[in-house]
């Protein structure tokens, strides 16, 4: 068996890395992280309109391009490169993701064109007060009333969740616990954005009173969806990371190049060479891991969940031990505001503790793989 | 009362009943640093009247750089009286009154390597506070490497006129005076013609822009100097004599920081396990690990600062092990932030609200602890000083390497 | 508060290294691996008779010198320096210390004497199948009958077992958990020394079949004198971990000194010299810990058993990091038998596991600490 | 059958017959190093019959250095085609009959650098087992540092003349050939004046003495070679051209091992995680985490495998990315061991009974594996590979570094 990215693949990643470099570069991302919008709304269309990011794994009946989760891991993984912000993550990974998952053709025919246009942000809200993305405690509560399900609660840690259009919120009800889809324009919806370490992702709180839930799923399916939601939204990261953490060893070796010290480049000292040999080793690795785990998720392997854990929990450490040396090797200059390592290691530690760490996924797998004494 | 006609007991007894009538409740649970950085000079600090009063206060008990020499305005305390002091006032909380770059880098080197004159000039106007000191040292493009330093001086009369870039200057904008490195022989080996020079910072060419950090703080300075003047007077240890001058500033902070920098750690402890317990994370067996192994680090500098003031009261000297201290507690604590960050997962990636980019402490200790592995010479520098100096291994052969 | 070995210590930790030196060098403690003997006997009464070490820290009373545990480190910092191998740590640090901490003034004076002289040896008999020396879960028994205690059942692991006179057996009871002197010429007792990885220091599995056992503590009071005596085990173990990081280090350093390659002293490398600069650090945390430790057991620290356990943690990380690197920094030469690196390397890992790893520290730490959720 | 004629799918259906047909149940649980180690040659062991059986099998069915070229007795086979014999094999356990270093070591460089003649005359006995290689490249003192062999070759009219010494020679006891490096044109820069010879062992000078490893094994020796003859035919790549023959040697065992050595490690895990069971370790949950861990690691290096099979298929080549490989598992086994000793807690304190210092499986992996961290080119030497020729970075400016 054979691993790698088709040519095809490749072409997209270069048309993702010249756009982003063009239009979300260094300057462009600080801008944004300065002014108040949540996301640059004429690249979002550009991406979704020009290059179909959005509808790539769509299907064709609700104006997508019928593409699959591999075409998905390229952009996310130039996303990371770029410490990208916008709401893909949220809307394509997540939201269009559970709609699919979900059993609902009304809601899909509802939704997902717009996500595909570019035209819907959306997102998926499932940690609350704890903290937890992976096997939350749910006290959000649906209440079946006149015309559908009343939801009561707040999700805390919802990511892009002031720029969403559509939020799939995660709640227990009487019948158990659901899936329901609610415009985020209901008046019983309150987002609040919170300040972010990472500022390349926002989060928000959301508190619900009353605001009105189209069901996705109920039953058992709920956390049979949610699981296959998590397998994506972990390989999706991983491929991110993968991508943050290639352009974190580049930033370094570039530096470490050049830059000059006691007479020699820094470069050709050992503990840097070391240094930078045991992040390639990371770096490797979390290749490796990201690309299964997509390869995993886009043929729907029976392997997936456990590839998809083992690529966060490697690429999550990886990520953040490459991000950590980067700003090492650089020095001084690289724990300033100006220098953009910083970014990259906020990022690798957000995205690290987003949907788990490494520790929760490696408990996780000794649980699935029956590891019980 | 100097250091020999008191017995430490007798120290701790007057230092306790000094506390008890000058505790400032509003200085309580602040440490040394952020009294410095936060309130000395800062008229709008709500706490600006305590730190008035304490001020007073510490002055008076000639507790303000109480380790110099008395004639200079000191008490002669040695770093068991020191550790005595920060003793009683970790006991309750209560942050030293330090006179920051001024009493712990540059008054020790003109203690060390100053002329009577510029001692009686420079000393006192540290300790009243009149002159608030920065440190010159690293420029863009020399990083660790102080012998490479590239800021020019020229003779010019009886004055010294220095041009060049200074950076990682920590609370430049805050000072008056700035020591610093220039070179004034470009032609002597690189060590020689280097010399230490006070400079005062005020209408005198220097131009500061604040280094805006990672952590979002000002706590560092970058100066473009362009013909700033100062007296001949004003060098310190001779034209040519600034190498020797700047390493005794960089190793003027050993034994009481050995003995005492354990108790901010500690209390920074305490509190992150307190920030678990709220959080309910105290039964995850990783996060018991994670905190019983800092509470195993914070133990063992505790026990080394004890052995470090045992060598000093039986008359040795604390040497390059001092690196060893600056490795273990910048490490401990780098490492810390992230035990900090990974224990409370989500809660981690929130920030308070506020204006600009207002971190928590946890925050503040995973981002500002990178830089700590950097800065006062980066843990690779403070490694090869261990290996070289204490292990005596062999210096490295390639050319610039060789210091 | 000032932490440090006296002069006196210093003199005495001369005079037995002085001693090591001569007579348990590494040829003889070859030969004594080799050997059937399970220790030098005419060494152990050289260093119980003309040093005293065994009676250091016995009451003058039982014929010992009425020193302290301070005393005791220093020996067995030296021991470990040497990799000494001899039942001191059984005999005079586990045994002396049980009998000590007990009450039965009958035991003591039956068998301190004999300690104290180099005539007896003991050791104490804690863990059993499941290996735990911290909380082991007692399954043999003591049963009650004619003229005393009769005991059943089988414990593990007990060090120096096969040379040992004296065992003192961890047992429950129907009156509860006791601690009991056993002679080991009791026909109802068997020994079977068994293979060890560490060769330096022998283990045993102990079968007692209705041997006869004198009560030493019982109630309440057995678990406070094993709280004791685990208090004293970990700090005299941390003490000798310190010892043997030492010489680990130094054996290092002195190999990187003059060994060559690629036309320098290896020495002068930056990656060796990060790893030695490295090594030191860990040796002085070892250091600071372990002295404190002994420090906190010699006065009776109301610390103690924080301190112990911290000392064990800390050193035995730091003595196995230190003999691991110490194999690399040597090379070749470092992983063969002939050289002695691997014996370091194989008490540090055998040490770290008696009595308790890091981790199990860690987690009693935590429990002393009171953090609870 | 050549490669061209054959497609993957009918070579896999070829293996699983013959698997079947031949499949010898003393073998089961075994690896190819195993059974080269300790049966090959040995017909005291209980499994020799097996073996020969098996050998003979795997003679006719051409699978013995199946990767050589078929003139010289091989298959052609690819990496894909190894990766397919090799799945299949580790699918029922069995190991694959390999001839040691002749097949991995010294067959490839002689087929790269060897004339016709010299490949006619040793290739078929390698594959026959007439001939068994030791590698001759290590000396006392040289270490990682190939280039400073110091053995001399001294040309004597048709022969040469060896003296010298070489160590951490795998199973040289076993071997009646070794392939060396020696220094026959001492004048010429370090790497110009080698030459690579292939050297009977039996009645030539050559003095065997083991080297007993700190896991007690005599998986090493030591030879002192007094004035060793070999024909001028056997220098292979010509006299002074040893050093590419030797970068042949080290560069052969890459794309095959990258895609199948996941395969010893997943049993040896599962075998791990029965053993945390049985000794009811599994609700630890740092054993857990530990064991985890393993796994993820195991899991990157066969998804790494995967990646460089597709690399080779689409034409690709591996380069010093082979570095990357050898660090990745030697450090993993490393780790792997301790994990092994510190799960079993006082359990692994304890060997096997058994005459001399016999170990268990845990016990060799925790002990044998600081070993593969050191040779093959240490794990120091690899970062270093890695950093200069993978990343880019510029040599070291010393003397004797710039290798």
């Amino acid at each position: 068996m054979t691993l790698s990215y088709t040519a095809e693949h490749e072409e997209l990643r270069g048309s993702v890395r010249r756009l982003l470099a063009e239009q979300a570069g260094s300057a462009q991302l600080r801008q944004l992280i300065d002014s108040p919008e949540p996301y640059d709304a004429s690249l979002w269309k550009t991406m979704a309109q020009e290059l179909g990011l959005h509808g790539m794994a769509i299907p064709e009946e609700y104006s997508g391009s019928g593409y699959g989760f591999l075409e998905q891991a390229v952009v996310m993984e130039e996303m990371g490169r770029a410490v990208h912000r916008s709401p893909y993550f949220s809307t394509v990974i997540l939201a269009a993701t559970a709609l699919q998952l979900a059993d609902q053709e009304d809601a899909r025919a509802r939704w997902l064109p717009g996500i595909a246009s570019g035209e819907t942000v959306g997102t998926v809200a499932l940690a609350e007060a704890d903290g937890d993305w992976t096997a939350p405690r749910v006290a959000t509560r649906a209440r079946a009333g006149d015309g559908g399900y009343r939801l009561h609660g707040t999700k805390h840690f919802v990511t892009d969740g002031a720029a969403a259009d559509l939020i799939i919120v995660l709640a227990d009800s009487d019948d158990g616990e659901l899936l329901l889809a609610v415009d985020a324009q209901d008046p019983g919806v309150t987002v609040a954005d919170v300040p972010v370490l990472d500022q390349t992702r926002p989060l928000a709180t959301i508190t619900f009173d009353g605001a009105a839930g189209t069901v996705l799923t109920a039953g058992a399916r709920t956390r049979e969806v949610l699981a296959g939601l998590l397998d994506t939204a972990l390989a999706a990261l991983a491929a991110e990371q993968v991508g943050g953490a290639g352009r974190a060893l580049e930033m370094a070796v570039e530096y470490a190049k050049i830059r000059e010290q006691f007479g020699a480049a820094i470069g050709s000292f050992q503990a840097i060479k070391f240094k930078a040999a045991d992040m390639l080793l990371q770096l490797e690795a979390a290749r490796s891991a990201a690309l299964y785990a997509a390869r995993a998720v886009a043929e729907d392997a029976a392997d997936r969940t456990v590839a998809a854990a083992v690529a966060k929990a490697v690429c999550s450490e990886g990520y953040f031990a490459i991000a950590a040396e980067s700003i090492q090797i650089h020095g001084g200059i690289g724990f300033t505001w100006e220098h953009d390592a910083h970014l990259y290691f906020k990022r690798a530690k957000a995205s690290e503790l987003l949907f788990g760490n490494a520790g929760v996924h490696r408990e996780r797998l000794a649980r699935q793989l029956g590891w019980t004494a | 009362m100097n250091r020999a006609a008191q017995s430490l007991e007798e120290l701790r007894s007057e230092i306790k009943q000094w506390i008890a009538r000058n505790l400032q409740p509003d200085l309580v649970g602040m440490d040394d640093m952020d009294v410095e950085r936060e309130i000395w000079g800062n008229p709008d600090s709500p706490k600006h009247e305590a730190f008035l009063a304490y001020e007073k206060a510490s002055l008076e008990a000639g507790l303000v750089c109480p380790h110099w020499p008395a004639e200079y305005g000191g008490r002669d305390f040695g770093d068991l009286e020191m550790a005595v002091l920060a003793e009683e006032l970790a006991a309750v909380g209560m942050p030293r009154l330090t006179r920051g770059m001024g009493e712990r880098l540059c008054g020790p080197s003109i203690i060390a390597h100053g002329t009577e004159e510029q001692k009686a000039r420079f000393l006192p106007r540290i300790i009243s506070g009149e002159d608030r000191y920065c440190q010159g040292f690293s420029e863009p493009g020399a990083g660790s490497d102080l012998a490479s330093v590239s800021t020019r001086g020229v003779v010019d009369g009886d004055e010294i006129v220095i041009t060049g870039e200074k950076i990682w200057t920590s609370r430049a904008h805050l000072a008056n005076m700035m020591f610093l490195l220039c070179r004034t022989d470009p032609d002597a080996p690189k060590h020689k013609g280097i010399s230490f020079v006070i400079v005062p910072m005020r209408d005198n060419g220097i131009t500061i822009s604040e280094v805006i950090t990672m952590a979002g703080d000002n706590a560092f300075c970058q100066e473009f100097i362009d013909g700033a003047r100062a007296p001949l007077a004003n060098v310190i240890g001779g034209l040519g004599g600034g190498w020797k001058a700047a390493m005794t500033t960089l190793g003027s902070e050993r034994g009481a920081v050995a003995a005492t920098q354990h108790l901010q750690y500690e209390q920074e402890l305490d509190e992150l396990v307190r920030r678990a317990r709220e959080l309910q994370r105290l039964d995850d067996p990783q996060v018991r690990q994670d905190l019983a192994w800092a509470f195993c680090q914070v133990h063992v500098m505790k026990a080394t600062g004890q052995r470090v003031l045992a060598k000093l009261a039986s008359g040795g000297e604390v040497g390059p092990e001092a690196s060893l201290t600056k490795l273990v507690w910048s490490e401990y604590h780098r490492r810390l932030g992230e035990i900090a960050a990974d224990l409370q997962g989500a809660h981690a990636l929130v920030r308070p609200e506020g204006d600009g980019y207002k971190v928590d402490r946890w925050q503040k200790a995973f981002l500002a602890s990178r830089a700590e592995t950097i800065f006062a010479g980066t843990s690779e520098v403070q490694r090869r000083i261990i290996a070289e100096r204490v292990l005596g291994l062999p210096r490295e052969q390639s050319a610039g390497a060789a210091k």
